[in-house]
């Protein structure tokens, strides 16, 4: 093996697609895990859902389906986005690549921003499972669970947003400090697959929230 | 210190067979590979110079017999297993029912005739008993040994277990689910008599009226016989005759009016509404507790006998 | 490059009706037996994202059986755990504890 | 991070910078193996502690201990020290770190930063968890079945909960490391055929670390959520299902179990050949037994709720399933067995306690059969049977092929040599105290004693007195090692680079070896097991 090291790869890899693909496969490995991490959320919604389907759709109506849908749009757009400024880093254009995190990371603070709002709209209706609760009677114990369902769902995703937030954020800083070039970008190419995952759960939890409630 | 378990139980035999062929199977495995291994410990040690011969036989054919073997043993021990375990979910329809309310820690057992106790069950030899079997907090699990029986007993529902004891004598209760600081005091015995002794104990231990009869009490006192009984403003469904019987409901499918559905009606009436019927029963969920609750299916119960009777 | 971002667009149009359809399908009344159909748009729309965006054919070859093993295992979960609820007779019943 | 020169240093890497930050902040991956020794030893000792304490209390009928409330949160805190911070990371993180780039011929693992945040994930959760357990702990079980841990145990359920999610990540991390290094940096020549099967076994425990432990995370998150919200996500009363909770704290630790035992697998699969000097027999067969063992593994956690209620067909499926999973166990000890015969068979400390695991481990594995067959379980479940099958295979398998292993690459890791007339004593000591302690508990299951009991009926005495007994063999043989292993570092006489004549690549390098592994990286031609014609002292190969 060289002993001559090609730039950023560490000692043990022997070349730099060597690592990036490592990189690749590691990222693709986390995102398995996580797809069990929110399989096993979507198992109980299964469970509970079956043993409350009244209650269920009673909880599934008073969700806000405006920001919920408007949410699903702005992550598919994202993705997009950020898709392309990958293509742009491919073509060796910095600048490009710049200006696509910017408008991912604007997309992704709309995001939360309408989030917040719309947990300030539930919080405010005593929608919030624990304490005076806003639906009574024979289906308040299934829509207590749905709506414990939806704040530790919408609550996990939003941290992932965060995170994502952040490594976009952390991407932009160094391909302006250009410590990418055509030769050598996997960081944004890994950060990608982590936002588009993120976009992905959303994707799913979109129907699961806002639409199952209300056919 | 005896290190065999005595059966008291008829429907306790084929599990104590299972357990034999369980064991028979695993010494004979376990002698082989002990076996093997103390005669290659000693005839391959190392400067040992007995001819080591034809090193590299093809390993192929002894990794499929093996393979074969071990799969073919352990499908015939899981359809044994499995047959055995089906039968227990079958109660025969005679079967004397008795009901069981777990606590934290301890067992409340009430018989039809409306006898008490508490942390024991008073059952006559040779006649199947149906446990019906709620609990009112944690996961418990009634646990008799000597019967070859145990069943979760969880909150919110009923679990139901049966047996036929074929000794008679007293055997122990255990609770076998950890369910707090005094799970392990939340023990009993549970006597098999005879029956003309069961019989005695029946009436000496304040029999009083039976379960049904206070269930009675409990439907006027509610309000059930208003709409139930006829006469009332309101139209509900009679419930004469109905224990036992398929009942249609509103969505098109008909269920079977047995504890579960009697107790499911009751505390959430608006989750199976009898076809042809307005879904306006209040729930009494918080309103009748646990032993109330019991009294009224066996009144309910009673009602059905009154039709056929 | 060009081409790569005729795709992505092409993607993002496709995404897009996908959930438009997904929204509209869910407004009139549907009887709650046909309600899982749902899950279907939301399982097409993360696939395209999935080889479209984040471009798993040109992935490193384990990148992709990683990929299959999550899908694999996540069915085992639901698949084996749904078996349970679907076919338990008895009934779980409910008491309100009244709010 | 600025660009790494090559260190071309020729120096070991115990002495490759001494200072506690050098040891603190290191991504070598010997340097981390041995920070992970450390505590999980110390986490073994403490849990060992509870264990015996547990023993005293069942040395009468009514419970030496007064209280039962302390009886309780003694066996918790066995449970879940031994669970979550000694079994489950115990040969991967120590053995495994240690030796899987050195087996590969790489000069470390693929992301050695991650490799370092696993180790304080694992030590930030361990604190977590024993600050919660020491200052009142819980009285749940480690199984923490709702409504009872989310409505009615008193003491830090939240707080251990949140000890145990922060350590999942750790053993995720551990795995997604484990699994990219397999796949990307073999040397040259080492095809997948050619790898040993320790490593094979590693790489099926990564596949279960890495996708059943986030559905341990979420399991914790929602009983974190029923804890502190009491909306009734596994509470009947509010509409919940506890067997919600069930299912999914047993998807999690069913395969959980196979991760604590497929290492050992792997380990026994290393010693047998070396010490019977002779090929791995059905080399192909061992290592798609490992594999596929990590595959079914996820199919059969039913089998822990045969009477709790869940449905006849369900609990039908899952205890045919039960039964396939034991397939592949028996294929590897027959393959051992395979192994041995016409072998060079020498009984140095590694090999008794391989010897100790394969009864251990088939009596463990054939008492599963017992619990797998549906009636069986009926008469058995939640009795001290139980506690006897998963310590026949937890303590009487897997510790003692952490023992195994730890003995044969303790030449290799500190570059001392052992006692061996003192381990070989201590093998045969650990394998007496185990039987006496244990086999008595077969026999207290199968006459109804139920588990987790601080006071149970005058007729069972007699065999908990002997169990008691036999724990007090056991402990001291736990300590021997202890002692004589720390002894062998400052006096233990100097380790030559190959001791035990194995062929893998961890002995082409010194003991102990460089910081950089290899100086030039290894070309592999020949198979792991392909040993010269017999007869030849192992120490001149």
């Amino acid at each position: 093996m060289s002993e001559e090291v090609a730039p950023h790869t560490h000692f043990q890899y022997a070349d730099a697609t060597h690592q990036s693909d490592t990189a690749v496969a590691g990222m693709w490995l986390f995102l398995a895990s996580e797809v069990l991490f929110f399989g096993g959320l979507i198992i109980a919604w299964m469970f509970c859902r079956h043993w409350q389907p009244a209650g269920f759709d009673a909880g599934g109506r008073e969700t806000v389906l405006w920001i919920g849908t408007l949410n699903l749009f702005l992550l598919i757009t994202s993705s997009f986005v950020y898709s392309s400024g990958l293509a742009f880093m491919e073509a060796g254009n910095i600048r490009r690549l710049v200006q696509c995190c910017v408008v991912t990371m604007a997309i992704g603070t709309l995001f939360l921003l309408l989030k917040f709002y719309e947990w300030h709209i539930d919080l405010s209706e005593n929608l919030f499972p624990a304490g005076p609760f806003k639906i009574t009677g024979t289906d308040a114990g299934g829509a207590r669970m749905f709506w414990s369902f939806y704040f530790v769902a919408t609550v996990l995703h939003a941290l992932h947003m965060i995170i994502g937030v952040g490594l976009v954020g952390w991407v932009a800083v160094q391909a302006r400090r250009g410590a990418f070039d055509d030769g050598w970008y996997t960081p944004v190419e890994v950060v990608g697959l982590y936002w588009s995952f993120v976009d992905i759960v959303w994707i799913v939890l979109y129907p699961v929230i806002y639409l199952v409630g209300r056919g | 210190m005896r290190l065999t378990l005595p059966l008291a139980a008829s429907t306790g035999a084929q599990t104590d067979l299972l357990l034999l062929g369980l064991l028979a199977v695993s010494l004979a495995v376990l002698g082989l590979v002990f076996w093997l291994m103390l005669v290659y410990a000693i005839r391959y040690r190392h400067n040992s110079p007995v001819d080591r011969g034809a090193l590299a036989e093809k390993s192929f054919r002894f990794e499929i017999s093996w393979t074969v073997a071990t799969l073919v043993i352990f499908f015939g021990l899981f359809i044994w297993g499995s047959t055995i375990y089906v039968r227990l979910y079958q109660p025969p329809a005679n079967a004397l029912k008795v009901y069981v309310v777990a606590k934290q820690w301890m067992w409340k057992i009430e018989h039809a005739g409306g006898q008490r106790e508490i942390n024991a069950l008073h059952i006559p030899v040779d006649t199947p008993i149906e446990l019906i079997m709620t609990s009112e907090d944690v996961i418990h699990d009634f646990f008799v040994p000597a019967f070859r029986v145990k069943r979760d007993v969880l909150p919110g529902q009923y679990e139901t277990m049966w047996f036929r004891p074929d000794r008679i004598g007293t055997y122990h209760l255990f609770c076998s689910q950890f369910c707090g600081t005094a799970h392990s005091n939340m023990i009993g015995d549970v006597v098999v008599m005879s029956a003309q002794d069961y019989a005695g104990w029946l009436t000496t231990s304040g029999g009083g009226k039976t379960l049904a009869a206070q269930g009675k009490g409990l439907f006027i006192r509610y309000g059930c016989a208003g709409c139930h009984l006829g006469g009332g403003t309101v139209r509900a469904p009679s419930l004469v005759g109905l224990y036992g019987s398929p009942v249609p409901l509103s969505d098109g499918s008909t269920a079977i009016a047995d504890d579960r559905y009697i107790r499911d009606s009751i505390m959430q009436p608006k989750s199976q509404v009898v076809a042809s019927y307005e879904p306006i029963m209040p729930s009494f969920a918080n309103v009748i507790g646990e032993d109330d609750l019991v009294r009224l299916v066996a009144y309910i119960h009673s009602l059905a006998a009154e039709k056929h009777g | 490059m060009r081409k790569r971002h005729r795709l992505n667009l092409l993607l993002l149009l496709v995404l897009f009706c996908i959930a438009a359809l997904e929204f509209g399908v869910s407004l009139p009344p549907v009887p709650a037996a046909t309600r899982p159909i749902l899950a279907l748009p939301a399982a097409i729309m993360a696939v395209l994202v999935a080889l479209g965006y984040m471009r798993l054919l040109d992935a490193p070859a384990i990148a992709r059986g990683f990929a299959m093993a999550g899908i694999f295992w996540l069915a085992i979960l639901l698949g084996l755990a749904m078996t349970d609820p679907l076919t338990r007779t008895i009934y779980a019943v409910t008491r309100q504890i009244g709010s | 991070m600025s660009q790494i020169v090559l260190p071309q240093s020729q120096i070991s890497y115990l002495s490759d910078g001494v200072s506690l930050r050098s040891w603190l902040l290191t991504t070598d991956h010997k340097r981390i193996a041995i920070l992970y020794m450390i505590s999980i030893t110390f986490f073994f000792f403490l849990g060992g502690s509870a264990a015996a304490l547990i023993r005293y209390n069942l040395l009468v009928p009514q419970g030496m201990i007064q209280s039962a409330e302390t009886y309780n949160r003694l066996f918790t805190m066995h449970g879940i020290i031994m669970v979550w911070f000694f079994l489950v990371p115990a040969v991967p993180v120590t053995i495994g770190n240690f030796m899987l780039p050195l087996m590969l011929g790489a000069r470390d693992l693929a992301f050695p930063k991650l490799n370092l945040i696993s180790w304080y994930l694992f030590m930030a959760g361990g604190a977590c968890a024993l600050y919660a357990l020491f200052s009142g702990g819980i009285d749940t079980g480690w199984t923490f079945y709702t409504p009872l841990s989310s409505n009615y145990a008193q003491g830090h359920v939240a707080a251990v909960v949140i000890g145990i999610f922060i350590s999942g990540f750790s053993s995720i991390a551990t795995g997604l490391n484990f699994i990219v290094t397999i796949h990307r940096l073999r040397a040259p020549g080492l095809t997948w055929y050619r790898l040993p099967v320790f490593v094979w076994s590693l790489y099926s425990t990564s596949v279960i670390f890495v996708l059943a432990t986030p559905v341990l995370a979420i399991t914790l998150i929602l009983l974190l959520f029923e804890t502190l919200f009491h909306v009734g996500v596994f509470d009947p009363r509010l509409g919940g299902d506890p067997l919600l909770f069930q299912h999914l704290f047993w998807f999690y630790s069913h395969p959980a179990v196979y991760i604590m035992i497929l290492p050992g697998l792997g380990v026994v699969s290393e010693i047998i050949p070396v010490f019977a000097r002779k090929e791995l027999f059905g080399y192909k067969f061992v290592v798609w037994a490992s594999v596929s063992i990590a595959v079914i593994a996820f199919f059969v956690w039913g089998h822990h709720m045969f009477v709790s209620g869940q449905s006849l067909f369900a609990s039908v499926t899952f205890s045919l399933l039960s039964y396939f999973v034991a397939v592949p166990s028996a294929i590897k000890v027959f393959n051992w067995l395979g192994t041995l015969h016409k072998g060079h068979i020498r009984f140095d400390a590694p090999m008794i306690y391989a010897f100790g695991f394969i009864g251990l481990f088939t009596m463990g594995g054939l008492t599963g059969l017992f619990l797998a067959a549906l009636a069986a379980d009926v008469e058995l479940h939640d009795t001290y049977f139980v506690v006897a099958h998963f310590h026949y295979i937890m303590v009487g398998g897997m510790v003692s092929a952490y023992f195994a292993a730890l003995h044969y690459w303790w030449p290799k890791m500190t570059g001392k040599m052992y006692p061996e007339m003192l381990a070989r004593a201590a093998a045969l000591l650990m394998f007496l105290g185990f039987n006496v302690t244990f086999f008595p508990q077969f026999i207290l299951g199968y006459l109804g004693m139920p588990r987790r009991y601080h006071a149970y009926p005058p007729e069972f005495q007699v065999l908990n007195v002997l169990s008691s007994a036999g724990a007090t063999i056991l402990a001291a043989a736990y300590l021997m090692p202890l002692v004589y292993l720390t002894f062998s570092l400052f006096r233990g006489d100097r380790a030559p680079a190959n001791p035990w004549g194995g062929l893998g690549l961890e002995w082409q390098t010194p003991s102990p070896p460089f910081t950089i592994n290899f100086v030039v990286t290894p070309v592999v031609t020949k198979g792991p097991y392909e040993f010269p014609k017999p007869g030849i002292e192992p120490s001149d190969v």
